[in-house]
């Protein structure tokens, strides 16, 4: 039963889900430009070819690592959807501290990507991986403060269905203050933990070559686009079941579900396409400055129930 | 100053030094000096003038060696040419590198392409040919050869 | 924290050619450059000497593609200090125009790299599409998108054809909001702003010094340019300003280029609607033996040819010095302390063109291999057999 | 034809090489990835690394010092991998034929699977070799 799960919601359709965003994405993106944009099947075309290309490890990489990285991220976001959907279709009856268990394995795709980076043993590689650890530093602290939130709302509750079942009797937390507050928050975070503009330092394709990913090839870098498409979905779906009161797939609420994920998609879109790209020094005055700033009343905030 | 005074200035100052003193047009003035005099009118010219130094060019002119090196002065509207001949089977001059920055590479250009040593120059490393480009070959010597036998040259001029 | 050093080339995709520098950094802080180039070096001046004077415009054309007016149009210019002789107003008129239309479009596509290097592809798009604009006047006034052939000695190739330069008038005012736009955007940027204010900065001592040229020397308060300097063309006919800033970061450097997009637009404007009459061509037929020397203020500073002409029909020795070989040395005293985030747009800023630089050094950075050439491509080889196997395909 | 070969043809990452051109091709490269000609739609995207790369778009004379770095990149681009050339000069070296820099041409360092002729080559010209490349490997042309 688990296992079916794990398989068809957990990797089917959270890739599925994933892949169609990172389209959306890419023909926002040149839309916005003036562009055309690619096909609607791209992103899976892509995937396919690159798992049918020749995988190439250099030889100064620590070759078990360098393998071992990208299932390692992917694994880990592989069961964070699991969790995410187990709890919102109410499938069992959620374990306390499951939010804790997600909040690691969400940082364990950025371990990956650290971990791939440094295996390969090209110094852009190097650099880029550096900087991804840098950034990790940054947004953890606010992304935590922010996640406390919920947590407070929901009467000191460390489990997901807890914070479902609050939301479905009072109503969503991004209707208070405090709410909001930690969802801008957590939207700055996603950009960051997504890699893209203004904070995709790590893989700048114009300074680093694009970063950790330079020496991946077929394979290797197969797992790990699907897994950033992944998380395209899972990270938004995650801020959607801590803020919006979680994905209902049933009857017409399906369509109030993907407004909610379409309009966070949206929001990451422009974002991306609005700014250049920050310095690393910049992104952790920011994310250690301003957002924490944030992070911090909106937990006073909703301390003190608002 | 006016462009007179700056052309009697110069003369009076480099008496021993100018070989030959060739004033084509209110524009151009090219000025050939003795190859020890150079650090010293170069000097003159870029810091007392406020010339600008667009850059020197060397020629191989089968009798010798001559590298130019031009200076505009703006305010005038003029570009002052130094010349100097060097002996073609040694070529030796001192370097403006260490007077301004701007002839560092122009003098290792110079350097790989035309085989001119400049003595006190910094970096005196290869700017534009590959590392197998063999010692002692310079492209822009008259003489100049192909030395790679496996070049494909197949098409007339 | 031990240094290490960084390759930025010679395959990068900051710029779209060739080169190679070593960065020395301490943790994200450089803190030594070196530039090795010659991956571009193709010995043109070489090659002019085995061409007619004629012949020799076209080498010079396709010594940068997006110098493709400058280059001619300094050597025509030395060709005729040679002699000397003063080509036709009509001449002067199109030749402005041209260089002028390649200022417009060359500042563009650096505007346009320069959001790409920031990770701002929405500028980068934008920009471009902006871009093609321009090269479809140019593509109305000279008939090519890119080289556009129209220089040569004593004169111009061909002519504006007279029904033409309404249209080309027409398609250039339209243009104009669409850059205003740009500009507001550009300008009042925060985090542009942020990114490009107070880094990277040429101090004029430095830029005289290094006798750095055009946009990046005019950034950093040094007020020279060809163009009013010693007038040639028609640019002591036409109304235009020299854009000068004082503090020589990289901001500022962004500030010049794109205002002088818009002089360079008065310019052509100017030059179309007040062309006049008469020959466009000289016909030169000998160059007597002597020397000459032409400069133009390309879009990236002053082009400078020297050539020398020995009485026969070919040149005898033809210097060319571009503007980024003297503006890139400047990167010693700009890099320097500066984060690799910033380096790479610093390094940008000066509009490099190694194309021009190196007219005419292999590290083994990527680690040492075990396997010679040969082998190598025995192994790919078989591999690709295996995959194409694989694959299906025979 | 298999599942991986249609992929690879419908969804060509680009690898962009200059080899001592003057640009102008480069440029026009460039060029075809913004709005008026945008290869997205057909799936290119332009990578920015050679180990992800299916296509070597190939453009310049191939001087002494590139030669080298261009046959190591060519070795290190996972296969299949096709190697485009782009312009006069990487054809045969156009008019830079006689230069001492020069010495081959980029058919005899590398194996080139498409020639798009042209100085420079104007973008629809690109777009079009890239079409005629992606039918001869179908096997259509």
């Amino acid at each position: 039963m688990y296992v079916l799960y794990l398989i068809l919601y957990g990797f089917i359709l959270t890739a599925v889900l994933g892949l169609i965003a990172s389209w959306i994405d890419r023909k926002v993106t040149a839309r916005l430009q003036y562009r055309k944009g690619p096909p609607f099947l791209q992103p899976f075309i892509d995937i396919i070819k690159l798992l049918g290309k020749e995988t190439l490890i250099p030889r100064e990489a620590s070759r078990a690592t360098f393998v071992f990285a990208p299932v390692l991220g992917f694994g880990s976001v592989l069961i964070v959807s699991t969790l995410l959907w187990a709890n919102n279709n109410r499938l069992f009856n959620s374990f306390l501290g499951d939010i804790i268990v997600v909040v690691y394995l969400l940082a364990i795709p950025s371990i990956s990507m650290m971990i791939g980076g440094f295996a390969s043993g090209n110094p852009l590689a190097r650099v880029g991986a550096s900087r991804e650890m840098k950034l990790l530093l940054g947004y953890e602290l606010p992304f935590i403060l922010a996640i406390l939130v919920p947590i407070i709302k929901s009467d000191f509750s460390l489990s997901l269905g807890e914070i479902l079942s609050v939301q479905a009797a009072n109503g969503a937390f991004a209707g208070y203050a405090s709410g909001i507050l930690a969802l801008i928050v957590c939207v700055a975070v996603m950009q960051a933990k997504l890699g893209l503009v203004p904070f995709d330092m790590p893989e700048a394709e114009t300074e680093i070559m694009s970063g950790w990913m330079i020496e991946y090839s077929g394979t290797g870098l197969a797992i790990f686009r699907l897994m950033k498409n992944m998380l395209l979905f899972t990270l938004p779906f995650f801020l959607i079941i801590l803020f919006l009161g979680g994905l209902n797939l049933s009857g017409i609420g399906i369509l109030y579900s993907v407004l909610k994920y379409v309009v966070l998609l949206v929001i990451i879109i422009v974002i991306r396409n609005t700014n250049p790209r920050l310095r690393i020094d910049q992104a952790m005055r920011f994310f250690w400055g301003p957002v924490t700033g944030v992070a911090v009343i909106a937990v006073i905030l909703a301390l003190i129930g608002k | 100053m006016t462009r007179e005074e700056i052309l009697k200035d110069l003369k009076q100052r480099f008496k021993e030094d100018i070989v030959n003193f060739f004033d084509k047009s209110p524009k151009r003035v090219y000025m050939e000096i003795k190859p020890e005099s150079l650090v010293k009118c170069a000097s003159y010219i870029f810091k007392e003038l406020k010339a600008r130094f667009n850059i020197a060019s060397g020629v191989d002119s089968r009798t010798a060696i001559e590298i130019l090196y031009h200076f505009s002065l703006e305010y005038i509207n003029l570009l002052v040419s130094l010349r100097v001949k060097l002996n073609r089977n040694n070529p030796q001059i001192d370097s403006l590198a260490p007077v301004f920055k701007g002839a560092n590479w122009i003098e290792r250009e110079i350097h790989e392409i035309l085989g001119v040593d400049f003595k006190g120059h910094p970096d005196l490393r290869r700017l534009l040919l590959p590392d197998e480009w063999p010692k002692g070959v310079y492209p822009l010597r008259c003489d100049y050869t192909e030395w790679d036998k496996n070049a494909i040259r197949d098409r007339g001029v | 924290m031990a240094k290490s050093v960084i390759p930025i080339g010679p395959y990068h995709p900051l710029q779209e050619e060739p080169e190679f520098f070593t960065l020395t950094v301490d943790g994200e802080t450089v803190v030594d450059i070196d530039v090795n180039i010659g991956y571009n070096h193709r010995g043109i001046e070489k090659l002019s000497e085995l061409k007619t004077f004629d012949q020799s415009t076209f080498v010079i054309e396709r010594i940068c593609g997006i110098c493709s007016t400058s280059h001619p149009f300094a050597y025509t210019r030395a060709v005729e200090d040679i002699i000397p002789v003063e080509v036709p107003e009509r001449a002067k008129y199109i030749r402005t125009t041209i260089a002028e239309g390649e200022r417009v479009h060359s500042h563009l596509l650096w505007l346009g790299l320069a959001g790409h290097f920031l990770g701002y592809n929405t500028v980068y798009m934008w920009v471009w599409k902006l871009r093609e604009e321009i090269l479809d006047v140019m593509e109305i006034l000279s008939g090519n998108r890119n080289n556009y052939a129209i220089f040569k000695p004593g004169g111009v190739r061909r002519d504006f054809n007279p029904d033409d330069i309404p249209l080309a008038l027409r398609k250039i005012d339209s243009i104009v909001p669409t850059l205003n736009k740009l500009k507001k955007a550009i300008i009042d940027d925060p985090v542009l702003h942020a990114r490009l204010k107070g880094i990277g900065i040429l101090t004029r001592e430095d830029a005289l010094d290094y006798c750095a040229l055009g946009p990046t020397s005019r950034a950093s308060g040094v007020a020279k340019d060809v163009r009013k300097d010693a007038p040639y063309g028609a640019y002591d006919q036409v109304d235009w300003d020299m854009i000068v800033t004082q503090n020589g970061d990289v901001f500022e450097k962004v500030v010049v280029r794109v205002l002088e997009v818009f002089e360079s637009i008065k310019i052509m404007k100017q030059c179309l609607m007040n062309l006049p009459p008469g020959e466009i061509d000289l016909n030169i037929k000998n160059i007597p033996p002597g020397e000459g020397i032409g400069a133009h203020e390309a879009p990236r500073g002053e082009t400078f040819h020297y050539v020398r002409s020995d009485g026969t029909n070919r040149p005898a020795r033809h210097k060319v010095r571009a503007p980024t070989f003297m503006n890139l040395p400047t990167c010693k005293s700009t890099v320097i302390g500066e984060t690799i985030s910033d380096a790479t747009i610093i390094l940008a800023s000066v509009d490099p063109c190694y194309c021009c630089t190196e007219r005419m050094a292999v590290r083994t950075s990527e680690g040492k291999r075990i396997y010679g050439g040969q082998d190598l491509i025995r192994l790919s080889q078989e591999k690709t057999q295996r995959i194409r196997r694989k694959m299906g395909i025979k | 034809m298999s599942l991986t070969l249609r992929a690879l043809l419908k969804s060509p990452w680009v690898f962009h090489l200059s080899t001592g051109s003057c640009n102008n091709c480069d440029i026009e490269v460039l060029d075809c990835l913004t709005p008026r000609f945008d290869i997205e739609r057909f799936g290119m995207l332009l990578a920015p690394s050679i180990k992800h790369a299916d296509v070597l778009l190939v453009t310049g004379s191939c001087n002494r010092k590139s030669a080298i770095r261009l046959k190591r990149l060519y070795e290190q681009a996972p296969k299949p991998c096709v190697v485009v050339a782009i312009g006069e000069c990487s054809l045969s070296r156009g008019m830079f034929i006689h230069s001492y820099n020069c010495p081959l041409p980029l058919d005899k360092i590398i194996p080139v699977d498409a020639y798009i002729p042209g100085c420079p080559p104007k973008p629809e010209a690109i777009i079009m070799g890239a079409v005629k490349l992606i039918q001869k490997l179908k096997g259509t042309l």
